[in-house]
């Protein structure tokens, strides 16, 4: 194992990265900007190194500045945690360059699943099933149009080198299209310096749902279940669970081989998500791969009882696998919810500010995972995931309730400072997401359907549909 | 749209503001209602006292801080009981009063039986010994003495109530 | 279900329940004396009825309050924590007299428990292996005498009112028999009104090994396998774990099997803890049985999934037991630190006070239980217990590691306030703990050994024996 | 004994003491040692400038108000370094200086290359523009210039030291 670890990462990752390594005594170096000299993180690290501004591009999106941390402090591998340099293959290879082990895949593999086209070449030889659309990337508008008139609308265009919700339109009909493939286009050289498209079906009550797989260097691989991220506002992430409620364990289990037959056709090394979009007839397409540990990994965590983040240690140490598939056993059921800085009546606008009040929730089965502490200053520089709040139960509806109890005990308050949990609890109260029956579009309603005075109960919302 | 996650937060505090507002304000209850949806209080006392109607304002998730700011039920003016309870101020029958307090959980009766006449009325004088109405716990009638000389004020227990631990019983001026 | 439950009791036992019951659905009453009335169940509960000042005796164990509290609120069931009434058989009674369900056994089983050597006796028909000594109550000195001639020295005389570690004495010698005889009888009348007293052999290194039991009111009964609570400070526990570390599979099948025999034998009704001593040779003897949920039920929780205080709720409001043996599964390891407000370094003499900063440890597998909160004033008037840590992890090496990080991270200050933390943590770091190789002397051994300077690590401590 | 449990925060502590006296005192850094047994700071400067020791006591568990007083190491006067420095006063040497702050983590040289004469040296007078040091990043050598004209009043890091962003290089008196 590693003497020494560099946390290339803030927030709540940060704290997540520093705890795992003190687990396995390995001593933590944290690098931090000038905005979060108070943060969590750098109280809890062995060691911190201030590498820039506040602005990312110049301290966490800076990669001179954070190999250069490593090297005055002697760490040996460098952890990225999720966003900013997470999957920036470059990076990988700075790293390696310098003699420092980047925790993840080796950049190349970094490389192909960051181009979205490629990656869909990739998983299609693989054999994986994709979601109908451009075999690769288009060189037009009218080419754009052909393909959309295969697949049928609505259609979504894609950046290759978005992700993350970014970079991506929906298109209802042909008069639209065109429109739609310059602006994608636009906003894709803006904002990755990559102008490249294609293009996908788009499935309006699709469901989203990923596979966990942990390989190691010598070949190996195994799933660690399947989690279920429909519940989402505008591409990102509210609430996610696991396992993916309402499909049938045959599907499931598919949908996890196939995730497992990708990443070892491509040598994925490390902790990865495999991303699927299921439909009514739980027939199952391939969408896209994260080369990271995700936000979403602790549901994976208390329904394996495996600890991703030492795992991914051991694994860019060279250690074998340490489980067989017939090894990973499932239990139960968990749920996790993101407490954002987001003001929910006001369209989920940041609302940054000092914690006055923050007592997060405790007892049974409940975990939380968060920076904030009281008297922390939420500033406005960075992504406003505040805590995450998650929780397990043996069966889905328990969890369910032990979650609403844990929002509830959540007392967090200060001049300014809103969060997402009165919409997480209207989430937790909706009548469709409690069956089980919900897709992306389960949000948007809530979004457009205002909350009920006195708190959204689920018999206070429109019926869902059943394809809903 | 409320902060639902307070909604027993914001219970405690009405039920808290309730219990202030029966211990500083004179008069004999009659009920007490505590709601939610918009976090009122209501009050009601028996004979010419008019109701407080306190509604409790939840600012963001600070359920414990929410402010009370005391109106008249129907009148603009306020009224004596109202009024100045909710801002804080002593009520005019509180103003250097003593208050006789339950020395234990129960239901609190002012007379020694039912039909039978008060144990005190307002305006009695009463010695520290007097017996000034009883505090039945588990089919146990205990006796409450005044404990010091005065004059009843009031009697701020409804006949009949249940009282916690130290609640407000009896309001005496000093002889 | 019960539609409201009365929860008699404080500190952070009245918040386990009352989240339980709100995972549950039940509405909470929360009872609290004029010192309490800031405390974190009394915010949480959906009402709160003051029964009394301070002292307990006329708040937390004052029925006649506490009943009048139930009827005024319309509570159906009174939960009694652990401590206070939770083994009065009397008050048991008078629940039931005036219609309200006790959550715990019968009176006459919580009274026959509550007896040691009624206990002893029951428990001896029952087949269970009893620990050397005195059939019966001893009449006089010359009884124990001669009983303790039989056993052989140490001997131990024990209050048969006593438990939790109160009400007894060692005897290593006969001459010093007599005095102990009537120093034990006369705390025993003074502390419990009852000054009968019988005695048992003391074993110096035994370990302390107890089995949790959950039983219907049908019959029904099933162990959840086995906690060791060895680490113990003048017979009060300080760190428990489970499964008991080091005995051999049949050995803890064993014990469990008697344990849930003793428990069918008299009719046990609910969660309940047998309690035996173990000793090098792993022969066990049953000591005595606790009718209440105890303190460290949190370790057996995160080994089999299963939340004690639910089944409670389930079983006293008449729902048959919801598992078979066969579908209680243990997994990994677990193990609770109790972090009480004491100044280990004089005497553990209580250090209560204003809590300036309170942050619980957070993160993967880590759960703390406590009623603590930035701002709270930790009061002199009840027992010391101000927080529980307890970590799961898949073996007992990394729980223990885990146990240390959470440990590390938990930060509490406050004008006068000091913690068993930095004590728990030589404990963890002691080399015979680790090995999983200690008994109920460990805790003496290090508080004689003074504290290394910069913690004590386990090599600076003096080798551990073989039977240690 | 010490609380084992907050040794990191210490640490932190420590570190953060270290480097708010390198950004106060004037003058060539040679070492910093950075303790935890009973929490000491020891800083040396080349040339005529004393250590700095500095004790941080750590009452109870509240390592983050760990104060520091700072006493002379060997000489009961203290000095302009390390004195001033504890008790939060501004240094002599920096008393309405300016400093030059690096732009990046890197390793400071103060010459071009190995052997060559310094870019600057105390008592110069530079102008804006006037290069005053070099912060190498990833083979990259990156010239820090001066910023605003003043006098060199002293270098704050020796050469090849690792530097963090923004920390203090040069103290300059404005000219």
């Amino acid at each position: 194992m590693f003497e020494k670890v560099l946390i290339a990462n803030r927030g709540e990752i940060a704290v997540r990265i520093a705890r795992a390594c003190r687990e396995l005594g390995v001593r933590t170096v944290a690098v931090y900007s000038t905005a979060d000299s108070e943060s969590a993180v750098v109280r809890m690290a062995d060691e911190a190194v201030r590498i820039g501004p506040p602005a990312s591009r110049h301290s966490y999106l800076n990669p001179a500045a954070i190999v250069e941390a490593a090297r005055q402090t002697g760490a040996e591998a460098i952890h990225p945690g999720y966003g900013f340099l997470s999957e920036d293959a470059d990076f990988a290879e700075v790293c390696a360059d310098n003699g420092l082990v980047f925790i993840g895949p080796d950049p190349e593999v970094v490389r192909a699943f960051g181009d979205k086209a490629r990656a869909r070449t990739l998983m299609r030889r693989a054999g994986l099933p994709l979601n109908e659309g451009s075999a690769e990337i288009l060189p037009s508008a009218a080419a754009a149009r052909d393909v959309a008139d295969q697949v049928g609308y609505p259609v979504i265009i894609k950046s290759v080198a978005g992700g993350g919700g970014r970079g991506m339109a929906v298109v209802w009909s042909p008069s639209e299209l065109a429109g739609a493939y310059a602006r994608t286009q636009l906003a894709a050289q803006a904002t990755f310096g990559d102008n490249r498209v294609y293009l996908e079906r788009y499935l309006v009550h699709a469901r989203h749902v990923e596979v966990q797989v942990l390989c190691d260097s010598y070949g190996n691989g195994v799933h660690l279940g399947t989690r279920d991220c429909s519940a989402q506002r505008r591409h990102q992430k509210l609430v996610e669970e696991g396992p993916a409620p309402g499909l049938s364990p045959c599907t499931l289990d598919a949908i996890a081989g196939a995730a497992v037959r990708g990443a070892l056709a491509v040598g994925y090394r490390g902790a990865g998500t495999f991303e699927f979009l299921v439909d009514d007839t739980e027939a199952f397409r391939f969408i896209e791969a994260n080369c990271r540990i995700q936000v979403e990994h602790p549901v994976t965590e208390m329904i394996t009882g495996i600890d991703l983040v030492h795992e991914q240690l051991h694994i860019a140490a060279g250690v074998p696998l340490r489980m067989r598939q017939d090894e990973v056993r499932l239990r139960g059921a968990a749920i996790e919810c993101r407490v954002n800085a987001e003001d929910p009546d006001r369209g989920f606008a940041p609302a940054p500010g000092r914690l006055d009040r923050f007592r997060p929730p405790g007892g049974p089965f409940t975990r939380v995972d968060t920076h904030g502490y009281p008297g922390y200053l939420v500033g406005p520089y960075y992504d406003s995931l505040l805590a995450k709040v998650i929780v397990w139960a043996p069966d889905r509806d328990l969890a369910l309730d032990r979650m609403e109890r844990a929002l509830h005990e959540f007392d967090i308050a200060g001049p300014g400072v809103r969060t997402t949990i009165p919409f997480l609890r209207r989430i937790l109260d909706d009548a469709g997401f409690r069956k089980g029956r919900y897709s992306t579009g389960l949000v948007d309603r809530l979004v457009e359907s205002p909350a009920p005075p006195g708190s959204g109960a689920a018999q206070d919302l429109p019926a869902p549909q059943p394809t809903n | 749209m409320s902060t639902p996650e307070y909604d027993n937060g914001v219970l405690a505090d009405l039920r808290q503001q309730a219990r202030l507002l029966v211990g500083e304000v004179a008069g004999p209850l009659r009920r007490i209602q505590i709601s939610r949806g918009d976090a009122v209080v209501e009050i009601e006392w028996h004979g010419e006292h008019n109701g407080a109607r306190v509604p409790a304002g939840v600012p963001g998730p600070v359920p414990r801080a929410a402010p009370v700011a005391a109106t008249a039920a129907g009148t603009p003016a306020g009224n004596a009981a109202g009024t100045p309870a909710g801002n804080g101020s002593e009520p005019e029958a509180g103003a250097g009063s003593y208050s006789v307090v339950s020395p234990m959980v129960g239901t609190f009766y002012r007379a020694p039986e039912p039909g039978a006449s008060p144990f005190v009325a307002v305006g009695d004088l009463v010695e520290p010994d007097r017996v000034v109405g009883v505090v039945e716990a588990m089919k146990l009638m205990n006796e409450v003495t005044a404990g010091r000389a005065g004059r009843v004020l009031d009697v701020l227990v409804d006949d009949g109530q249940p009282v916690e631990f130290g609640q407000a019983l009896i309001a005496l001026a000093p002889a």
